[in-house]
């Protein structure tokens, strides 16, 4: 059982870092990772509740796991949404910049 | 298999036929209904999209109609359990007084803003068969965020709104919007993940994720609860753009298409907003929720008085109305400190209680009605600097009398619902002898006088010669108006069915 | 007396164990890109081999043999595929390198 | 003995994900992140979470990097200009938000309230052997069914990104185009491997850890790998066949829960007696549509300047 | 108190009454509605005359007293006619006539004329729904339109000065309003129902627990629109904008919409020395400075304006001595004598448009009139302003204030010679007073009398006692001594400086600069909270701010 305290404030650890990489980190994605960080520590919250409440037959309460893996497909989808923008992004500016730079020619 | 009928009274009083149909299964049909939405606007053309989408709007509103109907024939509230499981095990979806009037609220101004984007007439106007299935899905998220009784599913349910609502912001894929939409999403999300760090503590307390029995259950001396209620309040704070964490407020829906910046003003900034005050005023202990209450109301005065005098400072018009909804949904946290989590409610609470949700409904029409007007104002004009509004009274007469009276409920002003609202906090304020509140509601009021004039003064004026102006069809600004007389004739709601909000009070 | 199982894993686990590190050690040391997947590569595949072969007599039923046997088939395919591409990787880079510092054409833009 | 390997674990944990936000370069960073995906895969297998283990190594670190490394090329990383008063300031922050959330953690009450007994109780009314599965399925069916809603979502919204009429477009595929002989090799061998393996996760998670989300990751797995090797071409978004196998999972799983209003009395509730097979068959149709829309996910929005 | 008969008692029975006292506010805004569409915009003309006239027949014919509830309880829009509403209305109901048939023909030219009769329309129906209202939300309601439809008047012509004096008015209107709510809430708060009537929220003034801040509210809000110092700094503004009617309308009826606010607010029978003293001080300065600035102005519509203020004074100085003592009558005395000044200076602003734009003709009729007007308000004997000013004179107590009262009809008699020489020294302009002379004669022949006509049901004592001897000469001396004072002024115009119009906000221009800073710091505040790390570190700092407010015992 103290295993899974341990690994709960490894988890702690995670938020922590997932915190400081989301606010300080400027590149987009670099923050994105960070997301990940942040929510694979929460998961792990959610994990280590799950082994506390291990009983009736089961090494972990079924139902924060159920949770946890609706959170980590949820947190995939906002990765890749967040990861398309990104890209998106960076090709309307490149656009943008090109359209300004050939107006300035024709101007 | 536990069968479980909701516990419904037929009243005697030989009510219309819907009196028989049982609430419960209608409140899963109004959540899954604009799904359906989907499978024409993916597999059929865009007009059959458009019109499905449409129809299906027209028959949440009906649901939700009926919903409300039902709560307030039966006066208690219509509580279901899906796949007749009971928490803390299942999920339950629960319709008390608030939350259909919410739902009923929601439905119409969606209908409203679904029949403006059918308006578009051109390609530039018009919008893509992807608009309508994100904004579906925002009904949807909406619906669910108003019912849910399960802290994991309302998270659900606010990832459903905001991955919806963040490509609304970018449609038109400029790179500005584009940026407004990254901030808007990586912000919400940070707001979601603390969000469901304090369910799992709540989760790991208590052993269940059901708001009601969870709210028995929370110890009021323990820290964790405190901790675990501050998590999910930062969390829905930072969705919900309550200041200080209103940066992607702005820019975001300032940014959005008409129609889409109307969704998001009005509808999507609601479910946050409403599940804080469920958290605050159903699931936290008494005393915690005492002691919270001041900060809130602090955060929510600085809203109104901060974004309203940025609103004020503004010189393009969409902006204006952002900040403007950055301010006005400071209000709602005014109410907090006024009324008490539990027990039955002293008259002043109720006017409190009752004040603050008719804000929340009567800024959901005003606001629509004004970004429709504002997007259509913009259209004529080819630009929407306030400065330079001038002429807009004769380009587009009716979006500038939509933006005038949604604005007329805005600074609560009568016989609008935000006047209605207004005098019931300021009554509910000063009865209970929290006079900084009063003077903060009528201060906002002022701020909200000064923009909304501010931009009235411009467009009445007469226009440069040089202006030319795009003719815009009486069709596509009437919307904005309907929605606007809307927000005017909350106002004339006589006061004791107010009572409806009371009900299934936690 | 030690059964007969134990005989044959502690001596592969040891075995295995002096591989990864050996493989460790040979990314790090290694000076190029080219070297270092060398290293990987052959001393990793040779230490879960050994692996597996310590692990087989412990394992009770025959499928979870076959399983330990199948991860280990399926780790060999993948990473000599691996290696041979971030090999013809570090190919054209060194290329791009020597023969001209500013072709920014081949290099740029690679995808995973 | 085992704690100590938890601890081990633990502060590999702690140092992988240091590796990753510290390190300025992003693409360290990303490579940095599978490391970590896969240490935290090992964390859940020691808090006995099997089913999570195998989502997190196949969704969680797995499809993510490979999203956020295809996106790296195409994104130029601006300089960073925060203080370092700022990082400090920040830092501290983080580090008592660690340990608040460290005492809470340590402070938790000790009769651990769950609802392990209700679950339990209540899975024989199932007929579903994985506990997991079954709070998945039916008891927060409508989790699950909004689950794969808001995946499809995200995929629409990545459509939405680009303007109407390049959505008719074939997204880029992974790889330079020519796709190399070894690629070619590894699909040929690797992909039956990889079908048989997803298929018998989505079978089996009935019954033992598995199921349709680590199920659908694996397929899409083999999906990207086949397009890679360019034996398949990636579909274009307006492609009605791809938009109804998209479908059919969520519609399936709704026409289920519609249909047992009537037949098992309350909305999301599978007629008594007939739940495994209906449930079987709700989740291979999901399992399709998820695997489906994780592989357009990764691809991306259509007609990407590839590079 | 006396019963006022006017014309026909008992004429029309209750059914009636209630058809025009509901026709008098609804009349104007149906044809309000109908200017908007293109098709009746032929009919305008005869249609503005047709608006007031219901509130003319109201305010003749209705007896006192009845009162009727137009729509259900909980909203509960009630009208009713006291004494000094029916006076107002009456007056109002002859002034929008009059300026009604004026506008017409003086912006016959105006292109956007429709655009000024709408907004015209929707203040007439505000201003009539003033004076009649019977319960607190309609009276807020009324107050708000009359008040914002006022602005349409304002601000009709484009110039940069009609947009600044507009934008004034609306801020400082919409301050009012803010005050006017807080206190009607308090006096709501003190009675069980959500709506109650006027009178029931005035009798329960005295028992509610929040007397010491209703009373002030309603001083602010009401005064603020009468334009006492110094609140008055937008009324010289606003009202030499608008045209000559709209200036008209503007001094005349919406000035009144505060002191019916006043009448029916004020408690009854409550004597409050220390508020009712303030009032009267507030009043005295008023007068003498609105006359002061007055004389220092170049423009003649800005002279009027300042008399308004002091005249407003005037009527502030009556209400503070009636609060002051709780004397019942005093109200309704200054509700007569609102009623003088509302004709008399709604005629002189159309004297004054008839002089400047009448033509040569326009020019001589229209200084005759202002000549004639300025004596009536004065208070020489024998018009209609002298009765005015002897109603008034027995309410204050002290005798230094009735002095004062009769000392400051001098100084508007000379601000009433100094507009007279504006007109005449003013060149006239080409034009022609075709339909401009009618109305301005019969409105000043009707302000001249009318006073001297409802003197004695207004006061109880016989229209003879002011023509006797004492009170003859009483009134004389401030004339002949006004008189006296504008010769000098005459020789010392050139030195005199002219104030700029809206003295104070002038001053308060000059605090612009602070204004600028204060939204700079906003600004710079607003960029630093859009930054990404600056809302990162906020949200940790809100979790940290709710879990220390709720774990620290």
């Amino acid at each position: 059982m103290t295993g899974s305290i341990i690994l709960a404030l490894a988890g702690a650890g995670l938020v922590g870092l997932g915190l400081y990489g989301v606010i300080m980190r400027e590149n987009a994605l670099h923050r994105i990772l960070a997301f990940n960080v942040l929510g694979g520590g929460i998961f792990i919250v959610f994990g280590f509740a799950a082994r506390r409440g291990a009983g009736a037959g089961f090494a972990a309460d079924p139902v924060p796991q159920a949770l946890v893996i609706t959170g980590i497909v949820v947190a995939f989808s906002a990765t890749a949404l967040a990861t398309a923008i990104v890209v998106r992004l960076a090709a309307a500016r490149d656009e943008e910049h090109a359209d300004a730079r050939s107006a300035k020619d024709e101007g | 298999m536990t069968q479980d009928h909701a516990s419904f009274l037929a009243d005697g009083s030989g009510h219309l036929l819907l009196a028989g149909l049982p609430p419960g299964p209608l409140l899963a049909l109004v959540i899954i209904l604009p799904l359906a939405g989907l499978v024409p606007l993916l597999l059929a053309g865009p007009r059959v999209g458009e019109w499905a989408a449409m129809t299906l709007a027209g028959l949440g509103l009906a649901v939700a109609t009926i919903i409300a109907l039902q709560v307030w024939w039966s006066g208690t509230p219509a509580i279901y359990h899906l796949g007749g499981w009971r928490p803390p095990l299942g999920i339950a979806l629960r319709a008390d007084g608030v939350s259909s009037v919410l739902l009923v609220m929601s439905a119409a101004v969606f209908c409203g803003i679904g029949l403006f984007a059918t308006t578009g007439r051109d390609r530039k106007t018009s919008f893509p068969p992807t608009y309508w299935m994100l904004s579906l899905c925002v009904a949807s998220g909406l619906n669910l965020a108003f019912l849910a009784q399960d802290l994991f599913t309302l998270y659900v349910a606010l990832e459903l709104l905001t991955f919806a609502a963040v490509p609304l912001v970018c449609l038109e894929g400029k790179a500005a919007q584009l940026e407004a939409a990254l901030t808007y999403l990586l912000f919400a999300l940070l707001g979601s993940l603390l969000y469901l760090l304090g369910a799992v503590l709540i989760y790991a307390e208590t052993g269940t994720l059901d708001i009601g029995l969870a709210g028995q259950r929370l110890a009021a001396d323990s820290a964790m609860t405190g901790i675990a209620l501050a998590l999910m309040s930062a969390g829905l704070a930072a969705k919900a753009a309550l200041f200080p964490l209103y940066l992607w407020l702005p820019p975001a829906h300032a940014g959005a298409p008409p129609a889409a910046s109307a969704l998001l003003s009005s509808l999507v900034i609601k479910a946050p907003i409403f599940l804080l005050l469920r958290i605050w005023l159903g699931l936290a202990p008494a005393d915690l929720a005492e002691r919270a209450a001041p900060v809130l109301a602090i955060l929510g005065t600085g809203a109104i008085l901060f974004c309203g005098l940025r609103a004020l400072g503004q010189t393009r018009l969409k902006l204006l109305i952002a900040y403007s909804t950055a301010a006005q949904l400071g209000y709602v946290f005014l109410m907090l400190p006024l009324v008490k989590s539990s027990g039955p409610l002293t008259i002043p609470e109720a006017l409190a209680w009752t004040g603050g949700f008719l804000h929340i409904v009567s800024h959901a029409f005003a606001k629509a009605a004004m970004f429709m007007a504002a997007g259509v104002i913009a259209e004529a004009l080819g630009h929407d600097r306030i400065r330079a509004l001038g002429g807009a009274a004769q380009a587009a007469p009716l979006s500038v009398a939509a933006f005038a009276i949604g604005g007329l409920s805005l600074m609560g002003l009568p016989p609008s619902g935000g006047f209605v609202a207004k005098v019931m906090l300021l009554t509910a304020a000063i009865q209970q002898g929290v006079p900084w509140i009063a003077v903060v509601v009528l201060a906002g009021g002022l701020l909200a006088g000064g923009y909304v004039l501010r931009v009235v003064v411009c467009a009445l004026q007469r226009p440069e010669a040089s202006a030319t102006f795009v003719q815009i069809s009486l069709r596509r600004q009437a919307m904005a108006l309907v929605l606007a007389v809307a927000a005017i004739v909350l106002g004339f709601i006589p006061l004791e069915p107010m009572g409806f909000l009371l009900v299934g009070r936690p | 007396m030690p059964d007969l199982a134990s005989l044959v894993t502690v001596p592969a686990l040891l075995a295995s164990v002096f591989f990864f590190i050996a493989g460790s050690v040979g990314l790090v040391r290694m000076p190029d890109t080219l070297t270092r997947i060398h290293a990987l590569t052959k001393a990793d595949n040779i230490a879960l081999g050994l692996l597996v072969v310590a692990l087989l007599p412990q394992v009770g039923s025959i499928a979870d043999a076959a399983k330990i046997v199948a991860v280990w088939i399926v780790v060999q395919i993948s990473s000599g595929a691996a290696a041979q591409l971030m090999g013809e990787v570090a190919l054209a880079e060194r290329d791009a390198a020597s023969s001209g510092p500013d072709q920014r054409g081949m290099a740029g833009g690679r995808d995973a | 003995m085992m704690t100590a390997f938890d601890a081990g674990l633990g502060v590999l944990l702690v140092l992988a994900a240091v590796r990753v936000v510290a390190t300025s370069d992003v693409r360290a960073a990303a490579s940095g992140f599978l490391a970590y995906g896969m240490i935290l895969a090992l964390a859940w297998v020691r808090l006995e979470s099997v089913d999570v283990a195998l989502t997190e190594i196949a969704v969680g670190s797995g499809l993510t990097t490979i999203v956020i490394l295809r996106a790296i090329a195409h994104v130029p990383s601006p300089p960073s200009s925060s203080t370092a008063g700022a990082k400090a300031a920040v830092g501290l922050l983080c580090a008592c938000v660690t340990l608040g959330l460290s005492a809470v953690i340590l402070g938790l009450p000790e009769p651990a309230s769950s609802i392990a007994a209700d679950v339990a109780m209540n899975m024989p009314a199932t007929g579903l052997g994985n506990p997991i599965t079954g709070v998945l399925m039916v008891f927060r069916a409508l989790d699950t069914v909004l689950e794969t809603i808001v995946v499809l979502l995200a995929l629409i919204g990545v459509w939405a990104l680009v303007p109407q009429e390049r959505l008719a477009g074939r997204p880029a595929t992974p790889g330079t185009g020519r796709s190399p002989e070894p690629v070619v090799f590894l699909a040929r061998a690797l992909v039956p491997i990889g079908l048989v393996v997803g298929a018998y996760q989505v079978w089996a998670g009935a019954d033992v850890p598995g199921g349709k989300f680590q199920g659908a990751a694996v397929l899409a797995a083999m999906g990207l790998l086949l397009m890679m090797a360019g034996i398949v071409k990636a579909p274009a978004a307006t492609d009605v066949k791809l938009r109804a196998l998209l479908l059919v999972g969520p519609i399936l799983f709704l026409a289920v829960g519609i249909a047992g209003w009537p037949l098992a009395g309350s909305f999301l509730g599978y007629p008594p007696g007939f739940e495994k097979p209906v449930i079987i068959v709700v989740e291979i149709a999901s399992t399709i549509s998820i695997g489906l829309a994780l592989v357009m996910l990764v691809l991306g929005p259509p007609g990407r300047a590839s590079s | 108190m006396s019963r006022i008969r006017w014309g026909v008692p008992g004429a029309t029975d209750a059914a009636a009454a209630d058809v025009l006292l509901v026709a008098s506010v609804a009349v104007p805004l149906i044809v309000a509605v109908a200017l908007v569409s293109k098709g009746l915009r032929r009919h305008a003309s005869w249609l503005l005359l047709l608006a007031p006239m219901p509130a003319l027949l109201a305010a003749l014919l209705v007896r006192e007293g009845t009162a009727l509830v137009v729509l259900s309880p909980p909203f509960r829009l009630s009208l009713a006619l006291d004494e000094a509403g029916g006076l107002l209305l009456g007056g109002a109901a002859i002034l929008w006539l009059a300026a009604g048939r004026f506008a017409i023909a003086f912006l016959r030219a105006d292109p956007s004329c429709n655009r000024f009769l709408v907004w015209w329309l929707f203040t007439m129906a505000g201003s009539f729904a003033v004076f009649l209202v019977a319960d607190l939300a309609s009276f807020y309601l009324a107050y708000a339109l009359v008040s914002f439809s006022a602005f349409g008047l304002v601000a009709h012509d484009d110039s940069a000065a009609a947009r600044r004096a507009g934008s004034l008015y609306l801020s400082l209107t919409v301050l009012g309003e803010a005050f006017l709510i807080a206190a009607f809430v308090m006096l709501a708060a003190g009675t069980d129902q959500a709506n109650p009537l006027i009178r029931d929220a005035v009798a329960a003034f005295p028992t509610s627990p929040w007397r010491g801040a209703i009373l002030p509210l309603l001083l602010l809000g009401f005064t603020l629109k009468m334009g006492l110092f110094p609140l008055h700094i937008w009324m010289p503004l606003a009202h030499s904008v608008a045209p000559a009617p709209g200036s008209a309308a503007l001094s005349g009826i919406v000035v009144k919409a505060g002191v019916i606010g006043l009448v029916r607010f004020l408690p009854e029978g409550l004597p409050v020395p220390g508020w009712g003293a303030a009032l009267v001080a507030a009043g005295m300065v008023t007068a003498y400075y609105g006359v002061a600035i007055g004389l220092t102005q170049r423009h003649p519509k800005r002279a009027l304006a300042y008399s308004t203020v002091s005249q407003m004074g005037v009527v502030g100085v009556v209400l503070g001595a009636g609060l002051e003592t709780g004397d019942r009558a005093a109200l309704l005395l200054a509700a007569f004598y609102a009623l003088n000044h509302m004709l008399l200076k709604g005629s002189m602003f159309l004297a004054v448009g008839l002089a400047s734009a009448g033509g040569r003709s326009g020019r001589r009729v229209g200084v005759a009139a202002m000549a004639m007007l300025g004596l009536g308000l004065a208070g020489l004997p024998l018009t209609g302003g002298a009765f005015a000013k002897y109603a008034i004179k027995v309410v204050p107590t002290s005798d230094a204030a009735v002095f004062l009262l009769t000392l400051s009809a001098a100084g508007t008699m000379a601000l009433m010679l100094h507009v007279v020489l504006l007109l005449l020294r003013d060149e006239p302009k080409a034009g022609t007073s075709a339909g401009l002379v009618g109305p301005c004669v019969a409105l000043s022949v009707i302000a001249m009398a009318l006073p001297a006509i409802l003197f004695q049901a207004v006061t109880g004592n016989l229209p003879s006692v002011v023509l006797s001897t004492g009170a003859f000469l009483g009134a004389l001396w401030p004339i002949a001594l006004g008189g006296a004072l504008a010769a000098l002024l005459v020789r010392l115009r050139d030195r005199i400086p002219e104030v700029p119009a809206g003295d104070l906000f002038a001053l308060a221009s000059r605090l612009a600069p602070a204004a600028s800073r204060a939204s700079d710091l906003a600004a710079t505040v607003d960029r630093a909270l859009g930054r990404w790390q600056v809302a990162g570190v906020a949200i940790l700092g809100l979790v940290a701010v709710l879990s220390t407010v709720m774990i620290v015992r």
